[in-house]
């Protein structure tokens, strides 16, 4: 169950040009998150910006009730979230939403595909296929070398981590659905998981269509309420009716999203 | 002229059971007996499960589920909403699974709190209205309907409904036909006249008023050169709308003698209080549940907080007392 | 269908004397013709000098003063003001000096600037109206009339003649009547249908539209329990105000062929553009000249860089450009 | 003539409980600051709070560029202000309005009579008074001893300095007023200026009506554009005009102001 509570920065740094990491005390929500949940954050206390943002959990620590929050300054809110130093506080609801489903099976091949800030949320489904014994390939997408988020990170939890940059300055040239297809092609990979820009996944449900790889992408939206009351995140399912991004997802198997 | 004793203390006003000392809270909306005068907005709390983590339901004086509708609806075309200074723009088109889903799996919910719950309406044409109110008409555990004659983001009825004043007040005399629960019709704000709305459904047998609705909007995204929203325009709310609430409810206090339900950009007790003095008899937090899921509690403490410092010992004197 | 070459562009617009690279600025608002789409909104801007310190009133498209009335006119019972989320209430009642002290004293203070001075009009009557335009019609200096039948702010007259297209259009009449002087008339957001006293007013002679005036509110003071204004209630502008604007611009961009002038909470030149492609020809900065006195030079600059760096050569491209 | 700038705060420190003094570095309003003109400054850079803020120039140094604020947090605007540290910069307009007008003669025997904050445009005026020679008697007045504004600085520039608090933890117990009135009875004044909440000022009014003495005071005003733009902060004067605080203000000579 969600909470809201005003939680206090212990660190912030950028880890990567307009990319920042914030460390926070929150230890109801560390307890309770789980890969793939969100949390809806305020920025500020003036009424403009208004809204609370979405931020995936990136990663928790349960014994040390800290949580940590890897974003990516993109506007308004985000910029004063970033001008945060230590000590402040911020206001906190979540975790949110429905989260990775994670694999009941034993030594299952997963891929989880990253683009961007997208990173975020696989960071911590990593550490948890990881202590559980997946097989996990990474692969990490970014503009260039120096957008590269979390690489490290990955290696240091002993996964295969591959890289892919728009302009070559680090690993594949072009976008990180290449070492996905060719990932694919090769026939090692049981599951899928992706997050990214909207092109980027909805390249992945079209590599997937038809492999019968199960796969499962978190999607964003602007929200207002982030608790499923007021509809305004919904994307459309495969059934037609329009589902809420905040509390049936926002992650959802690859096949059910419609791409409008 | 003062109207403070308009709404004469409720009869169920000495159930909670306090001593002197609290001030009485409870206030009675049309037949509809609040235990105190904070609401939610229909559309900004869901059908009630959504903020039961934040909020203990059995607090609120009421709740009023989503706009709910004859047949299911689907809702418009994303995106439905963009952030706009100190507000917000939806337009969320009145998704809602339909009438029938709302009776049978969402209000046996409320049987395990002891709040009214409010039902809200809308309809494309008057007959929908008539019908809807019609089949909640004697349904458990509905306190009463609030009649959405004023919602700007569906194509057909809804807010063409509440912007005229005879239109309106055919669309609640229909209602009123149909159904003997307290009727709450709920007013557009995008009106020359928001007070000959209010007299005309008056007239038509409204037991009390709700206002603001949305107020018409629309933000336009200079990069791709296109309106933000799926439907183009959406409904502005919050705080950026509450000096344009405060003025209608003023307003319609004035001239119409039925309790109000005042809204629209309610964040704290002191913007409730405002509403209070202006002629609500209860308010209703909206968007700010969004920004605040414990806004309903804030502004509840808020009040009582407010009542005992100034000696006030029962709401109902508030109310209005800002026309002096 | 887009209306993109509804405003041809003007014979001044080659004056600026740039080359090729530079896009064109210069629009006509019916008559008025303007090196630029940036002006004020009157009220916000004092009658010239009070922001001469920070801009350079050559660079404005055109100066539109203080509303004038036949007589000087005391102005309102302070409080005058409120601040509100993203916006201000303001109650000034029309304070001015009187058309007689605007000819001799305060029009001659533009001969030493390249500007289009937009004079703007108020009066208890039409036919006060008329003498006005009458007083005006053969004033050295005057590029064109603002005829505000949209003030909130005073008993008499004001907002009565916006709010219905009758009596809109019957002040329209009687000022184009009386005067050969472009006339934009400026248009009260408090109406039901906005496009219904757009046409009134065009089908009665108008030459351009301004809009909006200021949307009707108010604030209480809840520790003294009045309202905080003298009056009552005031006009609300500043951003909080800017989707209904764009939203009415929009409308009215769509139902009547005349050029607008854009406003209502414009602080950054993407708030500007906003209005643009709904279909203004121009934009007034009004409540942001208060926030940050340069704001008129900051949207002017960045209009013309987004035209740059978009390629759009002409502004005239870029109006109404939204509606697809 | 005004100017806007971006000003760097140097050095920000609470003098009394609620009261801040902040010096800023803004060489061009304090080469052009006379006392009791006033600076309109924009707290953060949101819409909300959307207006500036008026504040008197409590002082300026020449030499050094710097330009000092003291004011007390009484709202939302004024407590953004209070939570800026040095290296921030804050957007300033001014110096605006029409201050003090300083005495011709030589040899004048002045009273400054302080109520609270009022504190704040006087010692610039000091200052000023005292480099002409003036003989100056300061009058302040707090709530209590501990909110006294400024005491130590006015003894320093040498100026005979008395306190009034309500409570009598300082000096005279009661109104600053009260001081003012016993200077007047022992006849010894040939001028006032007054700086406070309204009550007191109504009441310096009172005090020099029929005396000869002249006065001036210095109002506050809500105001939107501080400049004479607006019309918004306008007070009463004697002939039943309005008058804009900001621009033909906010000091007035006594006897113009109709107290309502
Ligand atoms: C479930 C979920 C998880 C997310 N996790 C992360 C994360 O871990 N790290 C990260 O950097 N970003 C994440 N995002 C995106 C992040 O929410 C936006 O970048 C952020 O809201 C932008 O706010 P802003 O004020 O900086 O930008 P602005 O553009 O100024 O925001 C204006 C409005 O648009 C909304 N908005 C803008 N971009 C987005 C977007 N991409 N998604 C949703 N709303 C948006 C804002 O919330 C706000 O209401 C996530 C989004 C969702 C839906
Ligand atoms: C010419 C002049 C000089 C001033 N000099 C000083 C000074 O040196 N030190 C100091 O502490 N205060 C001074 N004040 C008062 C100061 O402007 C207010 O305390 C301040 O604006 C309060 O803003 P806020 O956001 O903290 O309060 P809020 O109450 O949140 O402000 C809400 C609105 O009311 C206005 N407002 C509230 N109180 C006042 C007030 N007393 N006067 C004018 N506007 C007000 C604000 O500007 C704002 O628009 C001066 C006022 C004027 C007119
Ligand atoms: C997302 C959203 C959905 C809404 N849905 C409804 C609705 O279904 N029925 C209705 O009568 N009003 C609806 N409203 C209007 C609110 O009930 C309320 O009248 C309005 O938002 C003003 O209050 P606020 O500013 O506090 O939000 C909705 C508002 C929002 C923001
Ligand atoms: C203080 C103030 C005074 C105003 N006076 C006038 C006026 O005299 N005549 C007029 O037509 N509009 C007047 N207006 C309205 C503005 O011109 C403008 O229409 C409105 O403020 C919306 O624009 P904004 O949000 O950019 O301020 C006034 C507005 C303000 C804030
Ligand atoms: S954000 Fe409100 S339903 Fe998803
Ligand atoms: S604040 Fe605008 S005239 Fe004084």
């Amino acid at each position: 169950m969600s909470v809201l509570a005003e939680a206090r920065i212990l660190k912030q740094e950028e880890v990567a040009p307009g990319c920042h990491r914030m460390l926070l005390q929150a230890p109801e929500a560390a307890g309770r998150a789980a890969p793939g949940q969100f949390m809806h954050v305020r920025c500020g206390s003036s009424a403009d910006p208004l809204l609370r943002r979405p931020l995936s959990v990136h990663d928790v620590d349960r014994g040390k009730g800290t949580l940590t929050l890897l974003y990516r300054a993109a506007g308004r809110g985000t910029a004063l979230l970033a001008g945060l130093g230590p000590g402040a506080g911020i206001s906190l609801m979540g975790p949110l939403g429905r989260g990775f489903s994670l694999p009941a099976g034993a030594g299952l091949r997963v891929a989880l595909a990253a683009g961007g800030i997208g990173v975020a949320p696989l960071y911590f489904l990593l550490k948890e296929l990881v202590s559980r014994d997946f097989f996990v390939y990474v692969l990490v997408g970014a503009q260039t070398a120096e957008d590269l988020l979390c690489g490290d990170d990955f290696k240091l939890l002993g996964s295969r981590t591959s890289f892919a940059t728009d302009d070559g300055s680090c690993g594949h040239k072009g976008p990180v659905t290449d070492l996905l297809e060719s990932l694919l092609a090769s026939g090692g990979v049981d599951l899928v998981y992706a997050c990214g820009p909207p092109p980027m996944l909805k390249r992945v449900a079209g590599l997937l269509t038809g492999t019968g790889v199960p796969g499962e992408i978190s999607l964003e939206r602007h929200m207002g309420c982030g608790v499923g009351a007021c509809l305004s995140c919904v994307c459309k399912v495969r059934s037609g009716a329009y589902r809420r991004v905040c509390a049936d997802g926002p992650v959802f198997p690859v096949e059910e999203v419609v791409w409008e | 002229m003062s109207k403070e004793s308009k709404n004469g203390t409720p009869a169920g006003s000495g159930k909670n059971g306090r001593g002197d000392k609290n001030p009485v809270l409870a206030v009675d909306i049309g037949g509809i007996f609040m235990k105190n005068p904070v609401t939610v907005a229909s559309g900004t709390f869901g059908f009630g499960p959504e903020y039961a983590p934040y909020v203990d339901l059995n607090r609120l004086g009421a709740v009023v589920v989503k706009g709910i509708t004859l047949r299911p609806r689907p809702g418009n075309l994303p995106p439905r909403i963009v952030e706009t200074p100190a507000g917000m723009l939806n337009a969320i088109g009145l998704q809602n699974p339909g009438v029938d889903h709302l009776v049978t799996e969402i209000l046996p919910y409320f049987k395990q709190f002891d709040v009214p719950v409010i039902v809200n309406i809308a309809g494309e044409t008057v007959e929908e209205y008539a019908s809807l109110a019609g089949k909640l008409d004697r349904v458990a555990g509905i306190a009463g309907l609030e009649v959405n004659i004023s919602c700007p983001n569906v194509k057909k009825g809804g807010m063409q409904f509440g912007s005229d004043p005879l239109t309106a007040a055919e669309v609640v005399r229909a209602v009123r036909a149909a159904t003997g629960l307290p009727l709450v019709v709920k007013l557009s704000p995008n009106v020359t006249s928001i007070t000959a709305v209010a007299a005309g459904v008056a007239e038509a047998g409204a037991d009390a008023l709700s206002l603001i609705n949305t107020i018409l909007g629309m933000a336009i995204d200079v990069k791709r050169r296109r309106p933000v929203l799926g439907t183009v325009t959406g409904g502005l709310s919050g705080p950026a709308v509450r000096p344009v609430a405060v003025r209608m409810v003023w307003q319609v206090y004035k001239e119409v003698k039925l309790p109000i339900v005042g809204m629209g950009g309610i964040m704290s007790a002191a913007d409730a209080l405002e509403f209070i003095l202006a002629g609500a008899a209860a308010v209703a937090v909206g968007t700010a549940n969004f920004v605040n899921p414990r806004a309903t509690m804030d502004v509840l403490e808020g009040i009582e907080a407010y009542l005992v410092e100034n000696g006030v010992r029962d709401i109902n004197k508030l109310v209005g007392a800002a026309h002096g």
